[in-house]
């Protein structure tokens, strides 16, 4: 093998997985980005796969972000997760009166260890740059888009929450290709938590919920699918739209995105309370709901 | 490394409980901790369980514990309580106050 | 007569070295900031007895970072006699082989590696101090050569304008100049003309524009958010069974939680107590933010300042009924004269510590870390000196249960000297102790006596969450012990209390629970704190208090 | 617990998650789901030898203000700084589903539905996000919140509150901000990432995390008021907070989209132009961007009481 691993390569990821040549950058429906100093670390564009539009989202990490010098490798700072933003709501409008199986699929290729963390970002609300665009891709989801996340690098904590968390479906490349599904290093979580390393080290091998690494994201539902070779990530992703769409066609929007997951969190056994907390308090609402309702 | 679970029974002379079914007090912020108070039929006895990081004060819980009952005249009832490092101060105090708002709360009716 | 016999060797001495350091000698006295090395290395000499001005509150840094950049071959072998060692340069000094031997009275976060120091021989402990006996023994075997003192302003004469914060210079400078010794000082601008003079040029040789303002450190500020219950129990407590009873009208507050909940609840439980006239109207006290509800309340009639306190200045200035102003409006703080109040003109001091051992000695002082003493012992012991009578002295001298065995029927009054501490500090370390860590720390140290803030024959009063022990009462070293136990809760010393006595002891009045006051524990919450916050004290002060960046809250 | 009327006086920076919840709304209405006698706590804790707590530091349930079914979420600093576990997690989640579901079905019984009667949701926050030691079931958890805020979208208003001691930061920063409507007192801080993280990555001489003012400036209430962030600011108490929310409720759900700052391509747009002004201006403090705003003397706000602030400030003149 040539390749050991995507992390860095998100442009490369796209080739690998649309049909050839077929990259529009920064078009996507009425949307022309003109700017190229505009959310660098940011790609977006239309592509087709197996002969559709769709919308792709990468990271770049070779990108710097002269304006905001926390934007690199990677990072999605303020201009690049609204940039991120403008593709969905973009796609969303494109396709406003076309029926549900009509809906342009949106591709997010995940490598991105982080959100900006600097000072002018805090003033001026990177949580909201995020959450932008984490609520558009709900919305685009509710809608009837198909949206899979391709997990070739890094999907670090909030940005893998901002990138990621909300498609309809997750896949990722297993660890062998260096791919890091996590919160934070356990390193760090040990620093912060007062927690022995060696003891966190040791209970990581069999508890899903601190660990690291895609096949415990996949235990928790965190994750759909993990694809085991480079060459299959286009072909899985084909198929998994088509799964979305079959959801979708029959009304069972809950069997995908983050509500999904939690089902799946519980077939695998990886998120066991979840579903108990739920259950109960359906039923303890219900014992109560009359006197609300009719109040 | 795991969380310590201690339990005790106490027992004393012409015993009551208390005026509630249920009552939950406090919060497990550091040095902090909840206590979960039931009214049950033991028989006149109370039984208590504390949940905590600490080990190696098992008997200074049991003094702390014994001396609320004993004060308190309890029984049949549970105590539940979830501890991160509380002292015995505080200890105290907390579960003087879980049943001063109890009682207060029995006889106001007011929440 | 010899008339051969020289009588002016010190002034000879000093002539010489400024001779040397003219060269640097700008305008007046004033010396450019990059010169301050080579200013140092001219008028020190190896040997000589060097006083760096700091204590817990001010600090003259930029002198002590170019202190220890001078080169070691040059100056070395020098006396450090100083009030604190604070910053990581007064221990530089040691380490880079400037200096050799230490006097001092208080160091906070050194402690650990002033003590590693003196283990590894970098540095010769003289004596661990009181400020009073510090500043006494710098006009007797003590006095500086050179004194490095910090000040806001100079004039162009050499004129010093410490304001505020002037605390230890004058003593200092009483000791040095007086003693034909040379004078550095530190400042943050030079000036024109000075607000007012607080010391006069003819005592200051060198003066230096500092690149960075002085150091503060805020060390009197407690935020009140973190008060806690158990903190405001005690605070309950004291009120009830302390300044109630005893009427205690001139006081020194310790630096600490406890206190600062003292403060915080005299306008709402000490006056629901009708406390208010009653006790706490005079104090010996730095400008502590948590007193302003007290001082709006209308508790306070005068306070004496040992220094100033960052963020108080225009609080202070805006009460100069209340404080010692000068001319210009501004503080004038003194820390030698505060002791001295708080010796001799204080009825009460009250505080916090560490660890108590089983007879009463109690000491802040762990096995690896050399703290010192600073003031407490100066206002928390009894001044024997003392002769002027006060209701609380009166009462508590009538209670003294030795005083017959020791002045036969001559009445005389007692100072209360009150340590207040929970049972367990943090992480269940018990307070009370069967030997304190200063004798670990002696024997690690190699100290002649184990560092003891408070002994036990000054100690009147213990306050713990379990009650307040009236040690003064008690007859005997037994009757004392067991009026520990009795307070000392569940710890092994509390353990092992003997019920019966203590019954007993509370009968007597020797030992108090918070039932035997009459206090309803179900009250001691956060709701009694006049002020929750460091905004609310803004708020109380009218705006007045504007206080440092990192208590802010809003 | 103090009883409802006094907790009316309390301050709301001191007040725990349970008497929040029971304060914002009316009077013995307030019904806890999962309460701690359900023992409901972490499983992912003990084995850590971390400490517990029963409800595991988040007191939901519901209540009414008038007629109003009002669910509610509120998050306790003191217990692991208010993070989201699996068991808090998946509370917060159906607490937001409990009320869109609920709005679904009266609409569903009766068309003509009246504002008054339509639920809502407040969420009282106090968290740094995710609980470390149960780090990935916290992350999805937070996905699953956003899921269920966009669900509510149109129906069911989510407020958020915020003037507690944690703030709000990390994944719930960005849950925040995509709720309906923001009421912060000026004790109350929202943002990403927490200082002491911004100290690590531009240096202390950048940014000093243990300098409170330039914290608080950076993302306290009223820095947030002033750049819109936040709709309304309101004094520290519980009753301030809960007479701002029985106004906000009685804005009608169309109305309520203004007065969002993200979720449609209008406000990205909006936002855009603020990221411009961001890169133009680099400021090295808020204060900066305050007087950007028409704010003379910016330096004044800080410490402005309350009513005065709300005279003189100007805030960024939101166009949408």
């Amino acid at each position: 093998m040539e390749m050991e691993t995507l992390v860095g390569q998100g442009r490369e990821a796209i080739n690998m997985i649309i049909d050839p040549d077929s990259f529009q950058e920064n078009v996507v429906g009425d949307l022309k980005v003109e700017d190229e100093s505009f959310g660098p670390g940011a790609v977006i564009g239309t592509a087709s796969l197996n002969g559709e539009d769709v919308t792709v989202i990468a990271n770049d990490a070779m990108a710097f972000n002269e304006k905001f010098p926390v934007v690199f490798a990677g990072v999605i700072g303020m201009e690049e997760a609204y940039k991120m933003a403008l593709a969905v709501y973009n796609s969303i409008k494109a396709d406003e009166d076309k029926p549900v199986d009509k809906k342009r699929p949106i591709v997010l290729i995940v490598d991105t260890p982080g959100n900006g963390p600097g000072k002018v970002e805090e003033i001026f609300g990177m949580n909201k740059a995020t959450g932008s665009y984490q609520l558009s891709l709900a919305e685009a989801r509710k809608k009837g888009h198909p949206i899979v996340a391709m997990v070739i690098g890094r999907a670090i904590s909030g940005a893998f929450l901002c990138h990621g968390l909300q498609a309809d479906q997750i896949l990722a490349l297993p660890k062998q290709f260096q791919t890091m599904i996590h919160v934070m290093p356990l390193t760090s979580i040990a620093r912060i938590t007062k927690q022995d390393l060696e003891r966190l080290e040791e209970l990581s091998t069999t508890n899903p919920v601190f660990a690291s690494g895609a096949d415990f994201f996949y235990q928790l539902g965190g994750l759909e699918e993990i694809v085991e070779q480079f060459d299959k990530m286009r072909e899985k992703i084909i198929s998994h739209i088509g799964e979305i769409r079959n959801f979708k066609s029959a009304g069972q929007y809950e069997k995908t995105g983050p509500w999904g997951r939690g089902l799946l969190g519980a077939e695998r056994e990886g998120r066991a309370v979840r579903s108990k907390v739920i259950e109960q308090m359906q039923k303890e609402f219900d014992s109560v709901a009359d006197k609300y309702i009719s109040a | 490394m795991a969380l310590n679970e201690l339990q005790y029974e106490f027992k004393v002379d012409n015993p009551t409980t208390i005026l509630k079914e249920n009552y939950h007090y406090g919060v497990v912020g550091s040095g902090d901790m909840e206590v979960l108070m039931e009214k049950k039929d033991l028989g006149g006895a109370v039984k208590v369980k504390v949940v905590t990081p600490v080990s190696g004060f098992d008997k200074v819980w049991e003094r702390v514990l014994k001396k609320f009952v004993t004060e308190n005249s309890m029984g049949d009832v549970s105590l539940e309580i979830n501890d991160n490092n509380a002292t015995p101060v505080v200890v105290t105090m907390r579960l003087r106050q879980a049943l001063a708002e109890l009682v207060k709360e029995a006889e106001g009716g007011d929440k | 007569m010899d008339n051969t016999k020289v009588w002016d060797t010190l002034l000879r001495d000093t002539n010489e070295r400024k001779k040397k350091a003219e060269q640097y000698v700008k305008e007046g006295k004033i010396v450019a900031a990059e010169d301050t090395v080579a200013l140092l290395e001219a008028v020190i000499k190896s040997g000589d007895k060097v006083n760096i001005e700091g204590n817990n509150q001010k600090q003259a840094d930029f002198l002590a970072e170019c202190l220890a950049k001078v080169d070691p071959e040059k100056i070395n072998n020098l006396h450090m006699v100083q009030s604190v060692v604070a910053l990581p340069s007064h221990l530089d000094i040691f380490e880079r082989g400037i200096a050799k031997k230490l006097d001092y009275s208080f160091s906070g976060p050194q402690a650990g590696r002033l003590a590693e120091y003196v283990t590894e021989g970098k540095l010769e402990l003289g004596a661990i101090h009181t400020y009073l006996e510090l500043f006494g023994r710098y006009f007797i075997d003590l006095p500086p050569k050179v004194a490095l003192v910090v000040g806001y302003e100079a004039d162009r004469e050499g004129n010093l304008f410490t304001g505020f914060n002037t605390e230890d210079t004058p003593v200092i400078l009483e000791a040095t100049k007086f003693k034909q010794g040379i004078v550095v000082a530190q400042v943050n601008k030079i000036v024109d003309k000075l607000p007012r003079v607080d010391i006069p040029a003819d005592w200051v040789d060198y003066v230096i524009e500092a690149p960075k303002p002085f150091y503060i450190e805020p060390l009197f500020t407690r935020d009140p958010a973190l008060i806690t219950d158990t903190q405001i129990l005690m605070a309950m407590m004291a009120l009830k069974g302390i300044y109630g009873p005893y009427e205690v009208q001139t006081l020194n507050h310790g630096v600490g939680f406890f206190t600062a909940a003292i403060e915080l609840i005299l306008p709402t439980y000490g006056e629901e107590l009708g406390l208010k006239g009653k006790c706490c109207s005079y104090f010996a006290l730095n400008p502590h933010p948590t007193m302003i509800p007290a001082i709006e309340s209308g508790w306070v009639k005068n306070i004496h300042c040992f220094g100033g306190e960052l963020g108080m200045e225009e609080y202070v200035m805006a009460r100069p009924d209340l404080f010692f102003i000068g001319p210009d409006g501004n503080l004038r703080s003194n820390r030698a004269f505060s002791q001295v109040a708080g010796l001799y003109a204080c009825d009460m001091f009250i505080g916090g510590t560490l660890q108590i051992d089983k007879y009463g000695n109690s000491s802040t002082a762990t096995a690896s870390r050399i703290a010192g003493f600073g003031g407490a012992p100066n206002m928390g012991c009894d001044a024997k000196g003392r002769r002027h009578p006060s209701g609380a002295w009166l009462k508590c001298g009538a209670e003294y249960g030795e005083r017959e065995k020791l002045v036969g029927n001559m009445p005389k009054g007692k100072g209360l000297v009150v340590q207040m501490q929970e049972t367990f500090r943090e992480k269940m370390a018990p307070t009370f102790v069967e030997e304190l860590d200063a004798w670990k720390l002696a024997k690690n140290a190699n100290l002649d006596l184990p560092p003891v803030m408070i002994y036990s024959d000054d100690l009147t009063h213990i306050v713990t969450e379990e009650g307040i022990a009236y040690l003064h009462k008690c007859e005997s070293m037994e009757q004392r012990m067991s009026a520990i136990k009795a307070v000392a809760g569940y710890t092994d010393i509390g353990l092992q209390a003997d019920e019966k006595e203590t019954k007993a002891l509370r009968e007597k009045k020797i030992v108090q629970t918070p039932e035997d006051l009459e206090i309803d524990v179900t009250r001691a919450n956060r709701s009694l704190l006049a002020a929750k916050n460091i905004r609310e004290l803004v708020e109380w002060s009218g705006g007045l208090y504007n206080p440092p960046a990192k208590f802010r809250n809003w | 617990m103090a009883n409802w009327d006094d907790l009316q006086k309390s301050s709301f920076l001191e007040s725990s998650a349970r008497e929040r919840a029971l304060g914002l709304v009316d009077k013995g209405t307030f019904t806890e789901f999962i309460s701690p006698i359900d023992r409901m706590s972490s499983p992912h804790l003990p084995v850590l030898g971390e400490a517990v707590e029963f409800d595991d530091g988040i007191v939901v349930g519901v209540g009414l203000i008038g007629k109003k079914p009002v669910f509610v979420v509120s998050q306790e600093g003191k217990f692991i700084g208010g993070s989201v576990g699996e068991v808090g997690g998946a509370k917060m989640v159906n607490t937001i589903k409990l009320a869109v579901d609920m709005y679904d079905k009266m609409k569903a019984e009766n068309p003509d539905l009246p504002e008054e009667k339509r639920p809502a949701v407040v969420v009282s926050f106090e968290t740094g996000g995710v609980r470390l030691h149960e780090a990935n079931a916290g992350l999805l958890a937070h996905a699953e919140v956003m899921d269920q805020i966009q669900d509510a979208r149109g129906k069911v208003p989510i407020i958020g509150v915020i003037g507690s001691k944690v703030g709000c930061f990390g994944g719930m920063g960005f849950v925040a901000a995509a709720t309906d409507v923001i009421i912060m007192s000026e004790f109350g801080r929202l943002g990403l990432t927490g200082p002491e993280v911004i100290e690590q990555e531009l240096g202390k001489e950048e940014f000093d995390a243990g300098n409170r003012a330039l914290v608080y400036r950076t993302t306290g209430g009223k820095h947030k008021y002033i750049m819109q962030d936040c709709n309304f600011m309101v004094e520290d108490t519980i009753a301030s907070f809960r007479d701002q929310i029985a106004e906000v409720v009685k804005i009608s759900i169309d109305e309520m989209e203004g007065l969002r700052r993200i979720g449609s391509l209008e406000l990205v747009e909006e936002q855009i132009k603020l990221v411009e002004l961001a890169a133009k201006m680099q400021p090295s403090d808020s204060k900066d961007v305050w007087a950007h705003f028409g704010n003379e003397k910016p330096e004044e706000l800080t410490d402005m009481p309350y009513d005065e602030f709300m005279k003189v400030v100007k805030r960024y003149p939101k166009q949408s």
